[in-house]
């Protein structure tokens, strides 16, 4: 089956700065694919091209196979939620979700069966004749992805559709998103900076990073197998080390950071003795303990003080200062193993060579 | 001191009131009008904001008694040698109400037709002329009563006399309304003041029109051809005079102005500026010598006892003019 | 501090009563006062509706009234129609520089007076005028051609006067709708006739109404335009009432036509409001 | 219809073409005023008879200049006099009631605002003879009364001042309100947190957030005021101020002084906008 | 010592309605003293009425032992930052900063010293002269505190000072103001609807609700020791239902729910047989298992199937659909163990009586 959509080489340059530089990616059918990427990466640039209010420097774009470089925004089966939504504020909900229909000169009856059924699919049964500045926030968004699909169209691109919204209903639309694309099935691209949103959704995710893209994936990929260090540290927090390698042997390593703490770790790249790298840590792969045997199996055990307990409920950690003066994130266990920690105490930590990833540094 | 000076273009030219500031130290500030204006400007200031105005003689009759706009001169403020007395007389007759004289005369002139005699010499002699499809599209007159009472004269009434019988003068009136709105159609447009006029036939854009008599002599000096005509009906004369406003607040500095003006040196430089002469005795030594050729080339001697001089206007009248100019205006 | 926010209120709803009493609404009431006073002889005065009669008899000044009205509402329409694509253009078209320079280009005329804006037309208009020259050396008239004093020279003096009026509510509306919205319109398959139908019309309505509301205003209160630039047969509603107050010295009449003009103003202006469902604050607040 | 749209370029070139001569319609009256106040010729108007600067700068008659010209000098004084006045008056109504509008919730409020912008859409002979025919009661009322001749209260500068100020001051409400509307007053409440008495916190922090607007109106009232015709015609005396000087003119014929005087006007008034535009935007 | 800021008996009505009821508290010296709640439940109000710009309806406030409601808002010792900032855009930094001071007329040499220390104080030496849009969220953030700081105010009030800014930097100024505190070592009372922000932060939180204070405590005791239904379920996320009681031996309940689960719960408030009851279980205090024989030492053990795999990093939960139909939130362990899980697999559940706080419900 020919995937839905296919970008091929695509290129883009606004005068000197080259925004989108030579991504390559297919979309198969009925997939959520994310974008996630910094602010300014090219991702809406990306989406424009695809839209079709943008052209490509060079490259192709296929949907279905079939290239539409040459094919009008208003022809091409991909319909588009804007950042904002974009929502018309001139008409009332049914106008806005008829207005593609009412292009394709669809009759009126027809229309407003195909309306009643897009709202009932939403879950906003008999808002029709309301007015878009009526609807709260998450009920617009689900009236912007309504108007696209009743044109049925083969891909459905999201730009940032959650940017606008606020933190709780944030979370609750990305549980939503993914349960609409189920329910219309259809292939859905998503842009976001939110690696949570992308996380939470996607099927593959491609992180962009000034044009390029990193890594193409599935949450778990990125998270545990991270390709690039620019991946390593824009998915999840991590503690982050500079330092040269002291000792490389196959994928096992040790590498002294400037501060003097050698540390063992698992190479991503090939890294040879002598080399700079950079190394990454998440905080809950680190592991508190009140001694130092408790933490036996650990490549990597270090003492230190607490110097600050950041409680937020699940999510709560500790910031240790080691040794040599370097704060360190640690998660606190969820089994309130620790919760009597303070201020001051002493604390061990430990963490395996596997979960540290090191990748060639800059010189 | 400020005299506040209410006048027609051309009746205080700069050089004039330099000369006068000069000698006087007073200051004089213009306000260029014509008499419709001025009275309703007087009127609306309760006769108050100028402190001399120069309506024409016909004009002061009426107003005073019914708006109260002036006040009265006190002719022995004034050097009575300086006006020619036949005129002085006769408009202080004119302008007297309740034994009370609120006008002198000033400048005097007609109204005629200025016409190109080159292009338009042998169509229009008189003011129904005008209305001669030959030269349609090319005349121009105003939408006043002057004009009014021109064509009424060159139909062959005489407004003059009936202007107490408002019936006949209704009567009149309606022919000569009839005969502006066929007329209508001729007219290129309807020209408000003097120098507009002039422009227009100076330009070539009109070739005749009625007006003003120093309109036509001072284009003769610019074109050979234009000049001014005294139409065969009889040219309108008409006085323009010296009046105080009802609140002027420098009545002395108005008598010093009119005994100033008045002299024939300075009364001829006003000539020279308004193409018109004045009141003033004995000015016609100090005026050019061109301009009283031309006077006399338009006014041959037959003319000048043909001239009609206006009668003051009893109230009522301007009323039936008004409607009647309102119609011709309103006519397609 | 109850009584400190009294004060003040106070304070600053003084100058306010006292301009829109002193200089609007006490003298329109008397204005009206004075055109419903028939004059009977000196100095006495009778309550009548005479004036207004007359008004409405006299065939000149219905003609007039009527004619400026229509006149107005047709100067309105085609600045509407010549400024809405340049407004488009400004707003959406162009970009950085460009927008700001072409919109300064705009906002130029407004800062000369109408006076000098006519007399312009006056000089390119007239019989021995700049265009008739050109024509005439373009070979296409052989003699010079008047094309002052006429209906069509007051509407192009009309138009231009009130032009920015137009084209600045216009701009300002057309630049608040995003982009997105229009881009919206093309990739749901619309063409560009139902996108400006559907979307950007319905859109610049608020600009619309108020560039109308505004030029109409303008159109039917010039006095310049219609005087300079019109014919014998140009008259407009403004010069009766001139004529009246100032040529006429019946200021009865003349107050009688200035209430009429009010009511004029205002029942049209009432009316486009009511028929797009605006009210007069959000159109010119 | 927007650049990114694709369009042919057949749309764009006539679309282009359009605007050009929009544009072309804009400057042309203007540029012919600004190009025959140096015509060596009584008329403005071709033939062309070559260049001077008489018109601007010329001593004697016929060709004496804009500025030896005193009825033009005079009339342009009378103008800044009136202007300065009208933009003074109106600003300072204009800020008050900007404030009342903004601050305060009170019974007829919406009523008042709608009467506040009434004047913008009386015609402006309407306002002029309104105004007249007030002032003229007044008189005639105290004069019949009384004796009294208040001369103020009829046509002259003071009628003149009013006469615009009542309109002109809806256009700098405006134009005030619109910007204190943006006021976020938490920055009020903070000055006052920060110590400041309440007539402090609006010297300091609100007036100054304001300046734009009030430079804004300020100039615009000006501008307003000195290109004023319709509501002045019907109010002026014997001080004509220069729109009025110049129409006086303007009826009697043209020559290229009144070329002269419009090119300075555009000059000064184009100087007094950019310097606004330019002032606006340094903040 | 008397505390720094007391409030007593705080009523505040508009109209009908009671923005602000019966309230109490008291704010010890140098103490970070948070009010949490969710938006419309009357924070504002509370602090405008310390701040002096609301008249209380009833009750008292007292800085530092004396009653201030007949001080002017100018006058009283306290400085507030505002929610949007409210820097004074048109001054520069540092006459952002020494507004105040002029205020008190001190000269102006001394101002300018102190302006300087507290551009020191907060990191951001030499700015004075930017103005307020040349500067960063964050930096904007330090400099409207130390406008207040130089006054030396007794307490600081601070309205959500963190709403305006984006994700990231937020939870950089987190740390950043609770070190701020402590470097200024004032009395900080905090506004937020954030829960992270005031657990974070806060030496004591007020729960607020409709106008009432729910709870004040430390973040330990709001997040695992709930007073009230509200706090249980505004702060951390849980697992939620409503049921009849059917067993009540001291605080040892067992509750059944509309749907037929039997749950068996800790009692927070007093219930007995045939109440009913809210329950909340929190998602990382369920524990996932292979096998029910894993789950040994759970009260609750159930059976069902995972419906959705909401991968999110550190943060990952699944969705576990039980057999009378009710779904679970439950987190998945850190520990990788059950990262293989698919959607669709059975999974075993399980949780301890004492993690599921009980509460009286609504009849
Ligand atoms: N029309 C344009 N002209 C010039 N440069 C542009 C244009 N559009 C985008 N760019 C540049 O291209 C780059 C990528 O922009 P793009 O809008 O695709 O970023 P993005 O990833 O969508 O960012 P964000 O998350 O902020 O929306 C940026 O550096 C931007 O400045
Ligand atoms: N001036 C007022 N007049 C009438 N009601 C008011 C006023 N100020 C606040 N309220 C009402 O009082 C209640 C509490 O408002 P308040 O602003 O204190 O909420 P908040 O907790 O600060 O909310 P948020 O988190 O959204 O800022 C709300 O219901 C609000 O509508
Ligand atoms: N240029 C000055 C002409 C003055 C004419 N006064 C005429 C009065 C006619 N009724
Ligand atoms: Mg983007
Ligand atoms: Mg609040």
């Amino acid at each position: 089956m020919a995937p839905d959509l296919e970008c091929v080489d695509l290129v883009k340059k606004f005068g000197d700065t080259t925004a989108v530089d030579n991504v390559s990616f297919s979309v198969p059918p009925g997939s959520f694919f994310s974008i996630l990427g910094p602010s300014g990466c090219g991702k809406t640039t990306i989406m424009r091209m695809i839209a079709g209010f943008l052209d490509p420097t060079s490259g192709d774009i296929r949907i279905k196979g079939n290239s539409v470089l040459n094919t009008p925004p208003n022809k091409r089966p991909v319909n588009m939620v804007f950042q904002h939504l974009a929502l018309f504020p001139m008409m009332t909900i049914a106008e806005n979700i008829g207005y593609g229909l009412r292009r394709k000169k669809m009759p009126q009856a027809q229309i407003a069966r195909k309306v009643d059924e897009a709202l009932d699919r939403i879950g906003l049964p008999g808002i029709g004749r309301r007015k878009v500045n009526e609807l709260s926030g998450g009920q617009k968004q689900r009236v912007a992805i309504a108007r696209c699909m009743v044109l049925e169209p083969d891909v459905l691109l999201l730009d940032e559709p959650l940017g606008a919204l606020d933190l709780k209903l944030r979370e609750h639309m990305k549980v939503e998103l993914k349960a609409l694309q189920a329910a219309f099935d259809t292939t859905f691209v998503y842009i976001t900076h939110d690696q949570s949103e992308a996380l939470v959704m996607s099927d593959q995710i491609a992180v962009m990073n000034a044009g390029r893209f990193e890594q193409v994936g599935n949450g778990q990929d990125l998270y545990y197998r991270p390709d690039t260090p620019f991946v390593a540290g824009f998915i999840g927090d991590a503690n982050r080390w500079t330092g040269r390698i002291e000792r490389a042997e196959g994928k096992a390593l040790q590498l002294r950071t400037s501060t003097g703490l050698a540390i063992r770790a698992t190479a991503t790249d090939a890294l040879a003795e002598g080399d700079i790298a950079e190394l990454f840590v998440r905080p809950e792969a680190i592991r508190l303990a009140g001694n130092s045997g408790d933490l036996g199996d650990f490549e990597n055990r270090l003492q230190g003080t607490v110097t600050s307990i950041l409680f937020n409920g699940a999510a709560s950690r500790v910031l240790v200062q080691d040794e040599a003066g370097e704060t360190l994130e640690v998660t606190l266990p969820q089994s309130g193993e620790f919760s009597s920690l303070q201020r001051g105490d002493r604390v061990h930590i430990g963490w395996g060579a596997a979960q540290a990833s090191c990748f060639k540094g800059a010189a | 001191d400020t005299l506040r000076l209410l006048t027609w273009g051309g009746y205080a030219p700069d050089d004039v009131i330099e000369l006068f500031e000069e000698q006087t130290g007073h200051t004089v500030e213009v306000t260029k009008s014509n008499n419709e204006e001025m009275i309703a400007k007087l009127r609306a200031t309760g006769g108050g904001g100028f402190d001399l105005a120069q309506p024409s003689q016909d004009r002061i009759m009426g107003p005073q008694m019914e708006f109260g706009i002036y006040k009265p001169i006190d002719v022995s403020k004034l050097d009575q040698d300086l006006f020619i007395p036949s005129m002085l007389d006769a408009t202080m007759a004119n302008t007297t109400v309740n034994g009370d004289v609120y006008g002198v005369p000033h400048v005097w002139g007609t109204s005629g037709l200025v016409m190109n005699t080159a292009e338009a010499g042998d169509i229009v002699k008189d003011y129904t002329d005008l209305c001669d499809p030959a030269v349609a599209g090319k005349v121009s007159y105003r939408l006043k009563r002057p004009t009014l009472i021109g064509f009424a004269f060159s139909m062959g009434e005489d407004p003059f006399a009936a202007y107490d019988d408002e019936a006949k003068y209704t009567e009149i009136m309606e022919k000569v309304e009839a005969k502006l709105i066929e007329c209508k159609a001729n007219v290129k447009t309807y020209w408000g003041g003097g120098d507009e006029l002039m422009n227009l036939v100076r330009s070539g854009e009109v070739t005749a029109s009625m007006a003003w008599d120093t309109g036509g002599w001072k284009l003769n000096d610019d074109n050979s051809d234009i000049t001014f005509v005294a139409p065969a009906s009889g040219a309108l004369g008409w006085i323009d005079t010296f009046v105080l406003p009802a609140k002027g607040q420098a009545d002395d500095v108005a008598y010093e102005w009119i005994n100033f003006v008045m002299q024939p040196e300075i009364a001829a430089k006003i000539t020279a500026a308004a193409g018109n002469f004045t009141a003033s005795a004995g000015a016609d030594e100090f005026a050019e010598d061109a301009l009283k050729a031309k006077y006399q080339a338009s006014f041959p001697q037959e003319a000048i006892d043909n001239i009609k001089w206006y009668p003051p206007v009893p109230a009522g009248l301007e009323i039936i003019e008004g409607d009647v100019l309102d119609r011709v205006q309103a006519a397609n | 501090m109850r009584a400190q926010a009294r004060i003040g209120f106070i304070l600053l709803l003084m100058p306010l009563i006292l301009w829109l009493g002193l200089l609007i609404i006490i003298p329109h009431i008397d204005m009206f006062l004075i055109s419903i006073r028939e004059r009977i002889s000196f100095g006495v005065y009778e309550t009548s509706l005479t004036h207004y009669q007359k008004a409405l008899t006299e065939p000149l000044y219905l003609r007039t009234f009527w004619r400026t009205a229509v006149m107005s509402v047709l100067a309105t329409v085609i600045t509407l129609l010549i400024a809405f694509p340049v407004a488009y253009y400004i707003a959406k078209m162009a970009r950085g520089r460009l927008q700001q320079v072409l919109f300064l280009l705009c906002l130029i005329p407004f800062y000369v007076s109408e006076l000098v804006r006519t007399f312009g037309w006056m000089i390119l208009l007239r019989e021995t005028g700049i265009i008739s020259h050109l024509l005439q050396w373009a070979g296409l008239a052989d003699q010079p051609v008047e094309m002052l004093y006429n209906d069509a020279a007051m509407m192009v003096g009309l138009v231009y006067t009130s032009m920015l009026f137009m084209v600045v509510p216009l701009v300002t509306t057309l630049e608040s709708l995003d982009d997105s919205v229009v881009e919206a319109g093309y990739d749901l398959g619309g063409t560009g006739l139902s996108v400006l139908r559907e979307i950007i019309i319905p859109h610049a309505m608020p600009g619309i109404v108020s560039g109308c509301i505004v030029v109409f205003m303008l159109s039917l209160g010039n006095y310049l335009t219609p005087t300079m630039l019109g014919g014998k047969d140009s008259l407009w509603f403004t010069e009766m009432i001139y004529n009246q107050f100032i040529v006429r010295s019946n200021w009865e009449l003349g107050a009688a036509f200035g209430f009429m003009l009010l009511v004029l103003s205002s029942v049209i202006v009432w009316g486009m409001l009511r028929l797009t469902g605006r009210t007069l604050q959000e159109t010119l607040g | 219809m927007i650049p990114t749209i694709p369009r042919s370029r057949s749309f764009r070139l006539i679309y282009g073409t359009y605007v050009l001569l929009f544009f072309l319609y804009l400057v042309l009256p203007l540029a012919v005023v600004a190009t025959f106040a140096f015509n060596n010729s009584q008329f403005p108007s071709l033939p062309w008879e070559g260049f001077t600067w008489n018109w601007f700068f010329g001593e004697e008659r016929p060709q004496i200049g804009v500025f030896h010209e005193r009825g033009i000098l005079r009339a342009v004084g009378t103008s800044a006099f009136v202007a300065l006045c009208v933009a003074t008056l109106s600003v300072c109504v204009g800020t008050t009631n900007a404030f009342l509008f903004n601050r305060y919730e009170f019974r007829g409020k919406g009523l008042l605002y709608v009467l506040m912008l009434l004047p913008l859409v009386i015609p402006g002979i309407v306002l002029g003879i309104s105004v007249l025919v007030f002032s003229s009661t007044l008189a005639n009322g105290l004069w019949d009364l009384a004796q009294i001749d208040l001369q103020f209260l009829r046509p002259g500068l003071l009628l003149v001042i009013l006469g615009q100020f009542s309109f002109i001051t809806t256009i700098a409400t405006l134009v005030i309100s619109a910007r204190l509307q943006k006021f976020d007053r938490t920055l009020e409440e903070a000055a006052l947190n920060l110590g400041a008495t309440q007539l402090v916190a609006v010297r300091t922090v609100t007036l100054p957030f304001l300046a734009p607007a009030l430079i804004g109106a300020i100039v615009v009232a000006f501008l307003m005021s000195f290109e004023n015709f319709n509501t002045t015609l019907m109010l002026v005396g014997s001080d004509a101020p220069l729109t009025i000087a110049m129409f006086d003119r303007l009826k009697e014929g043209s020559t290229p002084l009144l070329n002269a005087v419009s090119l300075l006007l555009m000059l000064g008034s184009s100087l007094l906008a950019l310097g606004l535009i330019l002032f606006q935007r340094g903040r």
